[in-house]
């Protein structure tokens, strides 16, 4: 059991996926001697050499395209994103080769790697920092997403996410890198990494985040209680596949679901939940499925992204409203 | 930068040197870098094997009128191109084609036949890439570049470069096009190349033609000179001519399994064909320009040269053509067998791991082909 | 009137909007002396010169990130992708430029362009040429999004979008290219670009398409009313904005709704049709909102496309089970 | 391709010829190319232009210390290559950033308190691309060069160049990095530039760093070659010489105004400070390379010409550092002052015409608020 913030968990994760197996390369900008601008990488290259971390051109499609090579060679590359609005130029590789080099190969060809991606907001940051991409990867078929919200997630689920044979967009919510700290016990098993989870038990709303969410999700649900009123609150962790099972279980109990994140409400992850869990439980449902998330404008100024951003204020709203059915 | 066979880079001013062996009129000439002595063997199997590929393409072009394949990519008129190209790879050497390299899969010992099955749309590429050390199709222009590159970084990483080892050391080959080179892609392949010296050959076939650009849209300059920005050695070679594709080839994968980093070869040829069947060119080149390049024809120089030599006869050359017959025959048949694939089977190949999702999707698939049994 | 192919209205819309003010420039691959691979540009280049309608390097970010310098420069650049899957190597300048401009520089920086998109399936083509990417675009803040699905919008919305200050992805439905004909009034005056629109009334189940599976829906409501079932069928027309008031308005009188696209199903653009209607109606739906969409795999083969695609039965499929609830 | 001023591209081989003008110890050198002939006003103007910008670094460095910024790019070192390039623009010439080109900024008459905006996080760029022929600021590394080569064939378009009309005939400026270069976007700039002869300059300030990567990372070879692979100009200059800068930007410009197309110049400087506020150095490098940089600090060598030379003395410099003094203050002033965007606004600023959507957001936001005010 060793204290960790949410960084140096996935550092450590890493370190232990590298150690267990030699064919994980890590690679990206700076992530060498600089052990990436958020130190995720620290102290890698100087113990796995520069042929295992891979300080790589300043070009995300090389960066991936070349992984995909790698991959097709037999590593398990795990690839850095600087930052979020920085994957565009990736994004052809991405939905075109690594997302359906498996399919088109009929199953002969594997892509196992790892595209990391520290997203969210609120630090503050100039823009295309902060931004929340995952709708688009969850909508393209072939690839399989995961979102960490705390150090113990994130310390197994890098190394799940390395271990799978498939290709897996790996979010982290840069935000709580160095707030969120924990204790992580390194010899537990694991949860299943394709599984969401219940957080925070409760019977009269259901509330579900991922990533940097599901703490607003969990501050809510305290003062919801302290109010009367019993928030169950759900870790989605995985996008896609989309884990519903506990979120129907959930809303067949409480009738009224809110969904949270960063991303832009119009078509973001809320959207496919709120049509799904209403086809499955549309008789349990006391009031439509709520949406907190960011405005459908860019990203504003950093003085302004916490009006942006979905808070304390915003989900405790929505959570009222569902009960205004 | 100075390569003991590549030489300097050749000044941006100075003419583009071609590499020929062989004139269009079948004569042998000599290059003082790139020589090579072919064997007769050799020479009669180059010619097989462009007879051969372009019945295969001819063959498959018809199966395309006849509305048996969507739609087929022609390689007419790159025959030379691209038997040099794929006859001077090693076994341990891996291809990343575009869609138009038939004659480089058949040098890799793929079935023509599976070829037909991207086109016909039965399947995206029906071949093992690993058993034939040969990629699938890509079709977004440039993409495989970068795969190459990747997959010569991890060449390196398993130490398969500059042992010595004639049956270890490996290279990898990226082919694109003329109109690919301005894709931000393969750019940043020859960057990554450059900077981490990988055992990647850039084979860049120039047939003049992206459908309706001409070159000079992509380039103003010939562009094998395009390497030398980016710190690397490039050559252009006689792209029609099957020896000095070959040797030049050879050479180039020779540097990358000796260690010595990528190569760009632009073989410089005509596409003689439309873009793809569904192209019409007469919209937009002159038939005058197709008739000079008829005049060297990548077939007919080796078989002058076969025959001026007394290396083939007309009982060769009638045993070939005889073989291309069984060939066309062949893929005729095969092709109108190729199954259909089975729609539920799209769901099962998305992931290695099936995800509860689709093996939904898959089960409510099924389900409603079987409410239709009932009914029917 | 004048009877004209999807394709040709196309080419007359674009030809009249050259005419009407010479800022306008076509640009793209192909698009010049061969007049575009589905000759959307023929004869543009004869009439208006190479300035005009520019033959391209084969570059998708580079067309559309110069396009971004050509409308700062005060033209209003259209830009034809040759097909669906090769919009994302223009992805970054899209998501990331094209969208942000405005909002970045406060209103100063306008970036009037047009970016075509021929889209959708069911034309027996190899991969990458069936793909249906417009849900990316609509959860893009800063983008408009439109999608024909007859020659007289097509005509119409052409012209529209090019007028528009705003940049605008064009989706035309490939497969309608040739195959829909119809008259078109050049001198009607043209329905407004950002609504949507009741194109067959009904008042049992409320059906909604764009694009090429308009014609699909109507098509189920012709056997349904056979059936006896009075089927509304509305044409989105526009994504983003999304213009859902005739689809409210219908959903309140019908009480069930069903949604179609070739785009996969999840987050597809019926997802967020789904989780707003079902919001705005929630008292008034009988059942829950459903999609009939492609689905979540990568785009198959063309020989099994048909069983990809929505199509009439699975449309009708849908239709009665709404009725199950 | 052979030019008359940039000459025939250098051989791959051959030492990059760095061109400067003035040494780093001050003394005026002569080059054969590029020469100019500087009065005293414009010594003195570029010795204040460099004080004052490097004033305005210093001074936006402290202020994101002390908390009223949350990230600068420093420009430290990299002041003569700015002023060289900015003072050798004309009034219509349109300049595309990156990030770090306050210097230029400078010249294109932007109030320094303007660059404060995108680093406090008040704005994203708040002066108007218009009116100073200046762009924002592009952090997407690379964006911005195509955007430049776009609005390039827009001047070609609108006739302005090579009328010999000097107040009309324009050029374009494309700034970025050395990391920069290996962005697909980059080298698809130059497609497309050299494919159109587009009045383009691509100015790239090769500071040595990308965040931590080194130079080499990116390139083999000197940067400028990797304009001969696309078939225009390129030259190295020194970039922590103003003289020089100036000079070869001005030639560069030139031939973009008169038609002659694009030119790659390669400001050869260092970066010396972190690559931004957040940046720490000393993981990835050495102090004593840093240390040799500063012997080639560009300002002083300026001052010890013009001492040298009486065009300046202690007077002119304490004047000079007397304006820096009050610019520094003004900044810190102004800074502070701010304003925070309203929030409500960011629904408004999306599009030109708003839409629906966007117009019930607001709707719901300004009634959010107000729920707020009524109960307060
Ligand atoms: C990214 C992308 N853009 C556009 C296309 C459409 N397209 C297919 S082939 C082609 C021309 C390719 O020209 P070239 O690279 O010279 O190869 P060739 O076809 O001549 O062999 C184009 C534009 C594509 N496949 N991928
Ligand atoms: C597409 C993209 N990827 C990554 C980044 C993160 N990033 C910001 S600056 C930088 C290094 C840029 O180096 P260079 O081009 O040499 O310019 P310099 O900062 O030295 O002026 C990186 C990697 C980015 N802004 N954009
Ligand atoms: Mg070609
Ligand atoms: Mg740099």
């Amino acid at each position: 059991m060793t204290t960790m913030t949410l960084a140096k968990a996935l550092n450590a994760g890493l370190r232990k996926a590298m150690e267990d197996d030699d064919k994980v390369l890590v690679m990206g900008e700076d992530v060498g001697t600089l052990g990436g601008v958020f130190r995720i990488t620290d102290g890698l290259q100087k113990d796995f050499g520069e042929d295992r971390v891979i300080d790589t051109p300043l070009a995300e499609s090389g960066i991936v395209g070349t992984a995909v090579g790698l991959a097709m060679r037999g590593y398990r590359p795990v690839v850095e994103i600087q930052f979020d609005g920085f994957v565009y130029p990736a994004y052809d590789q991405i939905v075109c080769q690594v997302a359906k080099l498996h399919f088109r190969s009929q199953g002969r060809v594997h892509v196992p790697m790892v595209i990391r991606i520290p997203f969210g907001g609120g630090i503050g940051a100039v823009e295309h920092h902060s931004e929340s991409p995952e709708a688009q990867f969850v909508h393209t078929p072939g690839l399989k997403v995961v979102a960490c919200s705390n150090p113990a997630d994130a310390y197994a689920m890098i190394q799940q996410a390395i271990h799978s044979d498939d290709p897996v967009v790996f979010l982290e919510p840069k935000r709580l890198y160095h707030s969120a700290k924990a204790d992580v016990d390194e010899s537990a098993p694991p949860a299943p990494l394709w599984q969401s989870r219940v957080v925070r038990p409760g019977s009269d709303v259901t509330l579900v985040g991922y990533g940097p969410t599901v703490s607003t999700c969990l501050d809510a649900a305290t003062v919801a209680a302290e109010e009367g009123r019993s928030v169950e609150v759900i870790d989605l962790r995985t996008l896609s596949p989309l884990d519903l099972v506990p979120v129907q279980e959930s809303v067949r109990r409480t009738g009224r679901l809110v969904v949270v994140h960063e991303a832009h409400v119009t078509l973001g992850v809320g959207a496919e939940v709120a049509a799904r869990v209403t086809e499955e439980c549309f008789h349990s449902l006391e009031a439509p499925v709520l949406r907190v998330g960011g405005y459908d404008t860019p990203y504003p100024p950093a003085r302004i992204e916490d009006a942006f951003l979905p808070d304390l204020d915003r989900v405790l709203d929505a959570v009222d409203r569902t009960f205004a059915y | 930068m100075t390569d003991p066979v590549f030489g300097p880079a050749p000044e941006q001013a100075a003419d583009p040197e071609l590499v020929q062996l062989l004139t269009p009129e079948g004569e042998r000439v000599h290059h003082p870098a790139f020589d090579l002595d072919f064997s007769a063997d050799q020479l009669r199997g180059f010619y097989r094997d462009m007879v051969l590929v372009r019945r295969l393409d001819i063959e498959a072009t018809a199966l395309q009128r006849h509305g048996e394949l969507g739609l087929w990519a022609q390689l007419l008129g790159q025959e030379a191109a691209q038997i040099g190209a794929g006859r001077a790879l090693r076994p341990q050497d891996f291809v990343f084609p575009t869609y138009r390299e038939h004659g480089v899969a058949w040098c890799r010992g793929v079935d023509p036949v599976q070829l037909l099955g991207l086109f016909r749309g039965v399947d995206q590429g029906s071949w093992d890439p690993n058993e034939h050390n040969f990629a699938l199709y890509t079709i977004v222009i440039g993409a495989q570049t970068l795969h190459a590159t990747g997959y010569a970084m991890g060449v390196q990483r398993d130490g398969a470069v500059g042992t010595g080892d004639p049956d270890r050391d490996t290279a990898v080959v990226a082919h694109f096009g003329d109109g690919a080179s301005s894709q931000g892609d393969v750019n940043e392949a020859f960057v990554f190349a450059a900077s981490y010296n990988a055992p990647v050959v850039f084979f860049c076939q120039n047939n003049q033609w992206a459908i309706s650009e001409p070159f000079e849209r992509q380039s103003r300059i010939p562009l094998y000179r395009r390497a030398h920005g980016f710190g690397f050695p490039g050559v252009r070679v006689d792209g029609n001519d099957v020896l000095a594709t070959y040797a030049v080839m050879q050479a180039a994968l020779q540097r990358a399994r000796e260690g010595q980093g990528p190569t760009f070869v632009e073989a410089y040829t005509y596409r003689m064909g439309a873009h793809t069947t569904t192209d019409d060119p007469t919209r937009y080149r002159l038939s005058n320009d197709v008739e000079r390049w008829k005049l060297k024809d990548p077939i007919a120089r080796v078989e002058a040269y076969l025959r001026r030599n007394g290396l083939a006869d007309d009982a060769f050359v009638a045993e070939v053509a005889q073989e291309a017959d069984v060939l066309g025959e062949r893929m005729r048949r095969e092709c109108h067998a190729l199954p259909d694939p089975a729609p539920r089977d799209i769901f099962s190949r998305v992931h290695v791991e099936q995800t509860p999702e689709l093996a939904a999707q898959q089960a409510a698939y099924d389900a409603w082909v079987a409410s239709f049994e009932e009914v029917g």
